[in-house]
């Protein structure tokens, strides 16, 4: 099996509040091989955004190991980070707060060409910025036009020519689609999906919509106050979810359809708890059906429970003597 | 709704107005008719009072002020004849060394302590320890005792004008027992002997006193003066014209014409003693040179500059003295307006296409106007003045450290005028700031000031205007005139040279 | 929430501490001599010369400053040059007259200028917005001293309705009032004005709407308590500018205030009056502000939140 | 549907909306007729012949037909003064608003981008110049370094600083969070040319209409030094000692400070509506 | 078939700006019964909020105008209402709720002063009977009553949407009126607010014009769906016309073909190609003919009209 193009090994990342540290990620242990897509699904505040963050250096993690082609970049120093840049890229959710409206398009997608000194003249730049506009299906009369004269759908994909330019092997994507009507979604998830077959991009494809998740990624990561919960190919989570936290996660999700409408589905209970000085143990249990005080000792590792198939949970096996 | 949130703010508004406007009643009139009562009188005062006892005071118009709360040995008229107040009568010695002075037997201080030659002895043997002494009390060598009510002062040589500062506020009798229970508290209660006693001081509002009925002469007509402080001259006007005070000395020239054509007010013209004059550094190019310093002297047309700065008021001064003081004559030489021979001087002297200086000048309103006249005719010779208008307290030192090259000054002379040439020639002498050094004229202010006889003294002094005026380092300018203004119904004010108005003479008809 | 209070006064020494060296050495460091100024240019050199010993005043300038703080802390902070009286006896002799002329100015300040930012935010580009912003522009336009001047020239000269000088009565008081007002007025409307066009356009305004209540019910329940928060601070730094005495309209209405004993101070280097004065406006100043925010956590319940964590 | 290609910056965006604001039009055009009554004053009114040569016998004229303002207590023709007054109140704004807002601006910047201890010194440093009164600092530092347009300029400005620190910082803290800073920082790109390139550009706004709203004030401040007498050295014809020198006469001749008032009020009234019109224009969320 | 409660007759709405004029809705038939739960979906800029506003005039002061058409409710027409008779509907009888459940509520009022406030606008009961009844209202969504003095900054996202909805039910409206109640929500947080509203509608017997773009929220609780594109409804109908009829307007299947599928495995998703109209110049003919696989000559010149079967229409040339 190839050497996973990035792995994390017990990332963890805190930050200061007035009242207690704020444990965002807590301890999160995932690998990504080359060319697939890693899913990483979870409600507001699990944490999500800030493990993608922390993994291309945007934010300086508390502690754990970030390995990219075996080499653990938490340690590199400036200028080794510098050309690690090219490497890793970040997509963002808000169309209209990623983007310097002070800048014209081709200015925005030609900043990374210029910082990271990739091409030297002028007429090679611009040569391909108009590659790279076409690649995401930019018209190229909006060359000179700034962002608040562009639609949402428009600017995602100057997000995405941006994190191209550096021809990076691996992308975050943060939300790249929420924030787009379903009809450009789709079309922004489908030039994603092309980009990878094409160039071999592998991607961290953030977000809380449970249907885009399962369309786009090879392998999904259910996140839960700061902890992976659940890791499964995607095809295995969604039609034999172990985890009570994923059980109640996919049930919850209105099926545009009629067939099971109107029978009584378990929804859960209650209010996410306090991400500050939490307590060891799962942190879902004082939400689960099934705890029990055992749950409530200590943190529970990914327990092997399927092919691929791992699950954070006491049912499948005594989590922390791990076998 | 809007509405109502509009007529909202406006009720509040009128309500504030109303209720600032209604509880109070309406201001004294001008009129005269309500006067026959009127038995207090506000008095505009242009500076906060610097000390309530006489001794420490630095400031003329606050000393004047508080003068009125004691009595000098003697006073002035308004011809500038001594007369008689505490001290009934007295003898000068033949080699004018010695002054005896007789006291007033039954005069009481406001603490009802009776004056003796004992009070007078501690005041003037306190005149010389106090700050001030240098400048007003430097003649003085010892005070004794005769009698109960007789003192005798000795001077350290014979000075002509000793009479004329007894009645300055400086020498103003204190009572010995209040003044050392005071140990040198500037705003301790002042007890005086003088016609109204002390009510209260509220710094930079008001000060006030009232009628000391068992005064040693007949009790003065006014029960209550105020001396209300008002810096702002503009808005001192406006208070006069509004009957919020009823007694100011020095009317802005602009004003003039206005309040001599309103019949409800009287307007007093008269010279101070108060002399204004340039300063010319002969110490510094390029007026090191005397031709320069005349060419500037004939440069300037004062009589127009004398418009533009006091507004027409006053008349020019060309020679110093005044013409009343002893010692004057029409020969002395003089700089009339005379630009041609301006522009020859400074040809002889070199300096044909003009040169730079800088006036260092003072914040006050001549200070601020005389200069900018100085600038614009000196600019048709060619001359470029820089004005620089300094704080008073960068002023005072720039000038008593004779750090400038051209500045202004002005100076309070007496009758006599050994005091004033004395300060503005004599070598070692402070206030020549030029630091003006002529053997000749030193040795020239020594004879005069010990010559009894008049008419030889007349003959030095003439000598000495001849080698000054020929030297220009002193440029004089006008004799400042003040011009007292009141309601005609206010009777009693005279003419003031030295600027002390006796608010006991005053009385409303 | 006390925590919080002395924090905040803590932190005010630091603050003290700076201003104090900054005057000081300012005012000792710049020509001109205190004992000269005192006893004027007639005075000899000796007399003059003895009183800078009397004084201290010919110490080096570190020496001066460190006995300076070092009373100071004692809770002496020295007399004045030219009273001799101790200092704070000449500033709180002032300072109520200051106090009232500021209290008034902000009372009418706001009580102008709320209204009227809020009418012309609600009725926006109508001639109500138009006509008080420029009335609020004409106001912060003119020289304070010229509205004063004006004012006297119009209502004690003319119609001989207010006095030109002195505050003994009440009357004295509305002339300067209103000049001191004009100018923090202007800035209150224009602030109320933006303040309140945010909040209309806030959505639970339009929940309100859609609960049935009327324009009136919504601008007085909900908008204007959310509009005033910022107001209020921009009522605290006006408050703490105005405490500081306005030399200006002093000077014009010859009111014997903290701003002319400040100015007249500065000019006569009359050192302890100035670093007390500066430092009672600078306690005066950092208090407002402390009552600004604790104002705040009234009004805003997620303010009063942080406050007692 | 035809897509303009042309380069429609965001700041013709904001000329768009401006122009539709009447009031900051009627500054604007106040304020253009100053500026070139300020430009070519030489040309308007002669400066040594009317603006300064003294001609004793016609002073305290009222208006006439050479002098449309009349004269001053020298006999200077007044409208030359006030032509000339002009140029150096529009430089005393200009310059007492450009010094504090790049000393500000800088302070603002670094205090607001790096937070931290640097902050907390930067901001304790501007609560101090801040909680001495602006004017009173002001006359401390003209009465300790003499009167003169440098002294005004120096003492004006360090009043302003905290100002503009204050703005700037507060604009920088809402930006510095944007995701497009994050995207700059992801690429590689430096401090400095986030600072200079993403940062600054798009806290223009706020700040610039601080800067207007700025000389405003700072031209009345000026006059009010000048009221009491710590203004600008004469002859230089300045609208605040022409206004404290004409005070005198307020009675007998009221043109001296009628006409330089309303220069001055006419000046700051186009600042200000200019500085609001701005204020609208910048921010579109306020259009309906 | 239950009394018509709701019925909107080709109307007409207009944003007029001083630079342009942007025709919201085009010509909206729609029609709800009592107690009967109707789902309003399209995309961004659509037209659905402009409808729900327009039923209670909160549209934009003199920007937003009705133009043309009538909306019956209860038999009158609430258009040509003066605003003070409108104010006794709002709250009363027609109750609305927003999207983000953050900015709703004032920060400074406390939630219960704000749930009383609209009994106390329409109901004329003393202060006792009024906290009786906020305290019934906030156990009725699930809050617990002693929380009534707390501010809106102390719940969460989903608590706060509960007060919201308390709020709109407190007067016992006969219509609710929601613009996407849980798009701000999160999947477990939406799901209980849903069942809650279902709930209510049973219990309360509320009719509600649900507005959203989640088909899949739609389906779990709406009876009647219709589907509005570029300020027209271009297909309605009862949830099983919707969701498992043969026939569509080609923009339905277009949106069905853009969601992806839970259950089986789609290679590729089949987005609707371009971009929604530009309302300021919207297209002749059928708006949706610049993006139509299926379009025809007619569909660019000919505006097509209603396609009715018993319950379900279409607004297509493809079904005369």
């Amino acid at each position: 099996m190839a050497q996973p193009l990035i792995e994390t090994k017990a990332l963890k990342k805190y930050f200061k509040s007035p009242s207690g540290s704020l444990h965002a990620v807590d301890g999160v242990s995932l690998k990504i091989d080359k060319g697939q897509t890693l899913g990483i699904v979870g409600e507001s505040g699990c944490g999500k955004s800030t493990l993608g963050r922390v993994i291309i250096r945007l934010l300086e993690a508390t502690a754990g190991e970030v390995l990219f082609e075996g080499k653990n970049i938490l340690k590199y120093n400036r200028n080794q980070m510098r050309n690690m840049r090219k490497e890793m890229q970040i997509i963002f959710q808000d169309p209209y707060a990623s983007l310097n409206p002070r800048m014209t398009l081709s200015e925005i997608i030609a900043e990374p060409i210029k910082v990271n000194k990739l091409l030297k003249n002028r007429a090679e730049i611009e040569k391909r910025v108009t590659k790279l506009m076409d690649t995401v299906g930019l018209a190229q009369r909006l060359i000179n036009s700034y962002p608040h004269e562009l639609d949402g759908g428009r600017k995602q994909r100057i997000g995405i020519a941006r994190a191209l330019a550096v021809e990076p092997k691996f992308i975050v994507c943060d939300e790249p689609v929420s924030a787009l009507d379903v009809s450009i979604q789709a079309q922004i998830l489908n030039l994603m999906m092309d980009l990878q077959e094409e160039m071999g991009l592998t991607y961290m494809f953030i977000t809380h919509d449970l249907s885009v998740v399962k369309h786009i990624s090879d392998e999904i990561a259910v996140m839960y106050l700061g902890q992976c919960v659940e890791k499964a190919p995607s095809d295995q989570l969604f039609q034999n979810p172990l985890h009570p936290y994923t059980k109640a996660l996919l049930s919850s999700i209105p099926l545009p359809s009629l067939k099971n409408k109107g029978n009584k589905r378990d929804i859960i209970k209650g209010e996410v708890t306090s991400p500050i000085n939490p307590p060891p143990g799962c942190r879902f249990a004082p939400r689960c059906p099934h705890a029990t005080e055992e749950c409530m000792v200590r943190d529970i590792e990914l327990i092997k429970a399927g092919d691929e198939h791992f699950a954070a949970c006491r049912l499948y096996g005594r989590g922390f003597d791990a076998e | 709704m809007i509405k109502k949130l509009g007529t909202l703010a406006l009720t509040f508004v009128l309500m504030i107005t109303l209720a600032l406007a209604g509880c109070a009643n309406k201001t004294a009139d001008v009129s005269t008719e309500k006067n026959k009562t009127r038995e207090d009188i506000n008095i505009r005062l242009k500076t906060n009072v610097d000390s309530l006892d006489p001794q420490l005071s630095s400031n003329d118009y606050s000393s004047n002020a508080i003068l009125n709360m004691y009595n000098t040995l003697v006073i002035s008229d308004s011809k500038n004849n001594i007369l008689p107040c505490l001290a009934k009568s007295w003898e000068i010695s033949d080699d004018g060394l010695t002054y005896t002075f007789f006291i007033e037997e039954n005069v009481k201080f406001h603490n009802n302590k009776k004056l003796t030659a004992e009070d007078v002895k501690f005041t003037l043997d306190r005149a010389l320890t106090v700050p001030m002494g240098s400048t007003y009390a430097f003649m003085i060598n010892r005070t004794d005792i005769i009698n109960e009510h007789t003192v005798k002062v000795t001077l350290k040589e014979p000075y002509a004008p000793f009479m004329e500062y007894l009645v300055l506020p400086f020498y103003a009798i204190l009572n010995k027992e209040a003044v050392t229970a005071a140990n040198g508290d500037k705003f301790a209660n002042p007890v005086g002997t003088g016609p109204f006693k002390f009510v209260e001081y509220k710094d930079g509002e008001y000060l006030s006193m009232t009628r000391n009925d068992d005064y040693f002469k007949t009790p003065a007509k006014i029960k209550d003066v105020k001396f209300k402080i008002i810096i702002d001259q503009t808005t001192m006007t406006m208070a006069l014209e509004k009957g919020e005070i009823d007694f100011l000395e020095e009317l802005p020239g602009a004003e003039r014409e206005r309040f001599k054509k309103d019949k409800r007010f009287e307007v007093l013209e008269y010279p101070t003693n108060y002399l204004h004059y340039f300063m010319l550094n002969p110490n510094i190019e390029p007026l090191k040179d005397k031709r320069v310093r005349q060419a500037i002297g004939y440069a300037i047309d004062l009589e127009a500059a004398k418009k533009v700065v006091y507004d027409g008021a006053g008349e020019v001064n060309y020679t110093i003295l005044r013409s009343d003081m002893f010692g004057y004559s029409d020969n002395i030489p003089r700089y009339t307006y005379n630009p041609e021979k301006a522009k020859e001087l400074l040809k002889e002297a070199g300096y044909a296409n003009g040169f730079n200086l800088k006036f260092v000048s003072v914040d006050t309103v001549a200070g601020r106007k005389a200069p900018q006249v100085m600038q614009g005719y000196l600019a048709d010779l060619g001359i470029t003045m820089e004005i620089e208008t300094n704080e008073f307290g960068v002023y005072a030192q720039k000038i008593t450290g004779s750090d400038f090259v051209i500045s202004c000054c002005a100076t309070l002379a007496q009758n006599d005028p050994d005091t004033l040439l004395y300060q503005l020639f004599y070598s070692t002498e402070m206030m020549n700031m030029p630091k003006y050094n002529n053997p000749e004229v030193d040795k020239l202010l020594d004879l005069q000031r010990k010559e009894v006889n008049e008419q030889k003294r007349k003959e030095y002094i003439k000598q000495i205007m001849d080698i000054v005026m020929e030297d220009a380092t002193i440029l004089p300018y006008l004799y400042r005139e003040d011009a007292a203004t009141y309601p005609v119904s206010l009777k009693g004010v005279t003419p003031k040279a030295n600027c002390i108005h006796y608010i006991y003479d005053f009385y409303w008809d | 929430m006390y925590k919080y209070i002395i924090k905040r006064l803590m932190m005010l020494i630091p603050v003290i501490l700076g201003i104090s060296f900054i005057v000081f050495s300012i005012i000792s460091l710049t020509p001109g001599d205190p004992a000269r100024i005192i006893l004027g240019n007639h005075a000899s050199e000796e007399a003059v010369e003895n009183l800078r010993q009397e004084l201290g005043l010919n110490e080096p300038f570190i020496k001066r400053y460190i006995s300076y703080v070092g009373s100071s802390i004692k809770g002496d902070f020295g007399s004045s040059y030219r009273t001799g009286k101790p200092v704070f006896e000449d500033i709180f002799g002032k300072f109520p007259l200051t106090l009232k002329l500021a209290l008034f100015s902000m009372l009418l300040a706001t009580a102008l200028g709320i209204p009227i930012g809020i009418i012309s935010a609600v009725k926006r580009y109508s001639i109500i917005d138009g006509a008080s912003m420029i009335f609020a522009l004409l106001m912060t336009s003119m020289p304070s001293f010229w509205i004063g001047l004006m004012l006297i020239l119009i209502f004690s000269i003319k119609l001989d309705i207010f006095p030109v000088t002195g505050v003994e009565n009440i009357k004295g008081y509305v002339l300067p009032t209103i000049t001191l007002a004009s100018f923090s007025m202007a800035i209150i409307t224009r602030m109320t004005r933006s303040t309140m066009l945010e909040v209309i356009r806030q959505d639970y305004v339009r929940t309100a709407r859609a609960k049935g209540a009327s324009t009136k019910r919504i601008i007085f329940k909900h908008c204007i308590r959310n509009a005033l928060i910022p107001v209020v601070t921009v009522i605290g730094i006006n408050f703490g500018i105005l405490l500081g005495g306005t030399v200006i309209t002093e000077t014009v209405f010859a009111l014997p205030g903290l701003g002319t004993l400040l100015v007249s101070a500065i000019r006569m280097k009359d050192m302890p009056i100035v670093m007390g004065a500066v430092i009672f406006l600078a306690i005066a100043f950092s208090i407002i502000n402390l009552l600004v925010d604790l104002i705040y956590a009234v009004i805003d319940p997620r303010v009063k939140a942080q406050y007692s964590r | 549907m035809a897509e303009k290609t042309k380069k429609k910056s965001f700041y013709i965006a904001v000329w768009k909306r401006l122009k539709k604001n009447k009031l900051a039009m009627i500054g604007l055009s106040i304020l253009i007729i100053m500026l070139t009554i300020a430009v070519f004053a030489d040309i308007i009114a002669d400066y040594d012949t009317l603006a300064i040569k003294q001609n004793i016998n016609i002073r305290l004229e009222g208006v006439s037909k050479e002098h449309w303002f009349g004269t001053d207590s020298y006999g200077r023709d007044i409208f030359a003064r006030i032509v000339h007054g002009s140029r150096i109140s529009l430089i005393i704004g200009i310059f007492a608003v450009s010094i504090p807002l790049v000393i500000g601006g800088l302070i603002g910047a670094i205090a607001g981008y790096f937070g931290g201890l640097l902050d907390n010194i930067l901001m304790r440093l501007m609560d101090m110049l801040l909680a001495i009164p602006a004017i009173l600092l002001a006359i401390a530092i003209v009465a300790a370094l003499g009167p003169g347009m440098i002294n005004l300029l120096i003492a004006l400005s360090i009043a302003g600083i905290p100002g503009y620190a204050r703005i700037v910082k507060s604009s920088v803290i809402t930006i510095k969070d944007l995701e497009f800073v994050e995207a700059a920082e992801a690429i590689g790109a430096g401090t400095t040319r986030i600072l200079i390139r993403h940062i600054l550009p798009n806290i223009l706004g706020p700040v610039i209409v601080q800067a207007t709203l700025g000389i405003a004030s700072t031209i009345i401040n000026a006059a009010a030094l000048s009221f009491i007498g710590l203004g600008i050295q004469p002859p230089k014809p300045e609208w605040g000692s022409m206004l404290s020198e004409g005070r005198e006469y307020i009675r007998q001749a009221p043109h001296l400070i009628t006409f330089t008032g309303i220069a001055i009020v006419l000046t700051v009234l186009s600042l200000n509506l200019i500085g609001d019109g701005l204020r609208d224009a910048l921010d579109p969320r306020l259009k309906d | 078939m239950s009394q018509t409660l709701l019925n909107i007759k080709n109307l007409y709405v207009n944003y007029e700006t001083d630079e342009e004029t942007v025709r919201a809705l085009n010509g909206v038939n729609l029609k709800l019964n009592k107690g009967e739960m109707l789902g309003l979906v399209g995309e961004t800029g659509a037209g659905k909020t402009t409808t729900a506003l327009s039923i209670l005039k909160l549209l934009p002061k003199d920007i937003g105008i009705i133009t043309n058409g009538q909306i019956e409710f209860d038999g009158k027409d609430l258009t040509k209402l003066k605003e003070a008779e409108l104010r006794n509907i709002r709250g009363e009888r027609i109750s609305m709720i927003f999207q983000d459940p953050m900015t709703s509520l004032n920060p400074v009022l406390t939630v219960g002063e704000q749930i009383a406030e609209v009994i106390e606008l329409h109901k004329t009961l003393d202060k006792k009977q009024i906290e009786s009844k906020v305290n019934e209202m906030l156990e009725l969504v699930g809050i617990p009553a002693k929380r009534k003095k707390e501010f809106p900054h102390q719940f969460s996202g989903g608590m706060k949407q509960r007060v919201i909805i308390a709020m709109a039910l407190s007067c016992d409206p006969e219509l609710l009126i929601a613009d996407e109640p849980t798009t701000a929500l999160d999947v477990t947080i939406q799901a209980q607010v849903l069942n809650m509203m279902e709930e209510l509608k049973h219990k309360l017997n509320t009719a509600m014009l649900l507005i959203t773009h989640d088909l899949g929220v739609v389906a779990q609780i709406c009876d009647k769906v219709a589907i509005m594109y570029a300020g027209e409804i271009i297909e309605s109908g009862t949830a099983e016309d919707i969701f498992e009829a043969k026939e569509h307007h080609p923009y339905t299947v277009g949106l069905f073909g853009s969601i992806p599928n839970l259950i089986e495995k789609t290679n590729r998703l089949k987005p609707i190609l371009g971009l929604m109209p530009d309302p300021t110049d919207l297209p002749q003919g059928c708006k949706f003919h610049p993006r139509c696989p299926q379009c025809m000559e007619i569909c660019r010149k000919v505006h097509p009209d209603d396609r009715q079967t018993e319950t379900h229409t279409i607004k297509c040339h493809l079904y005369k």
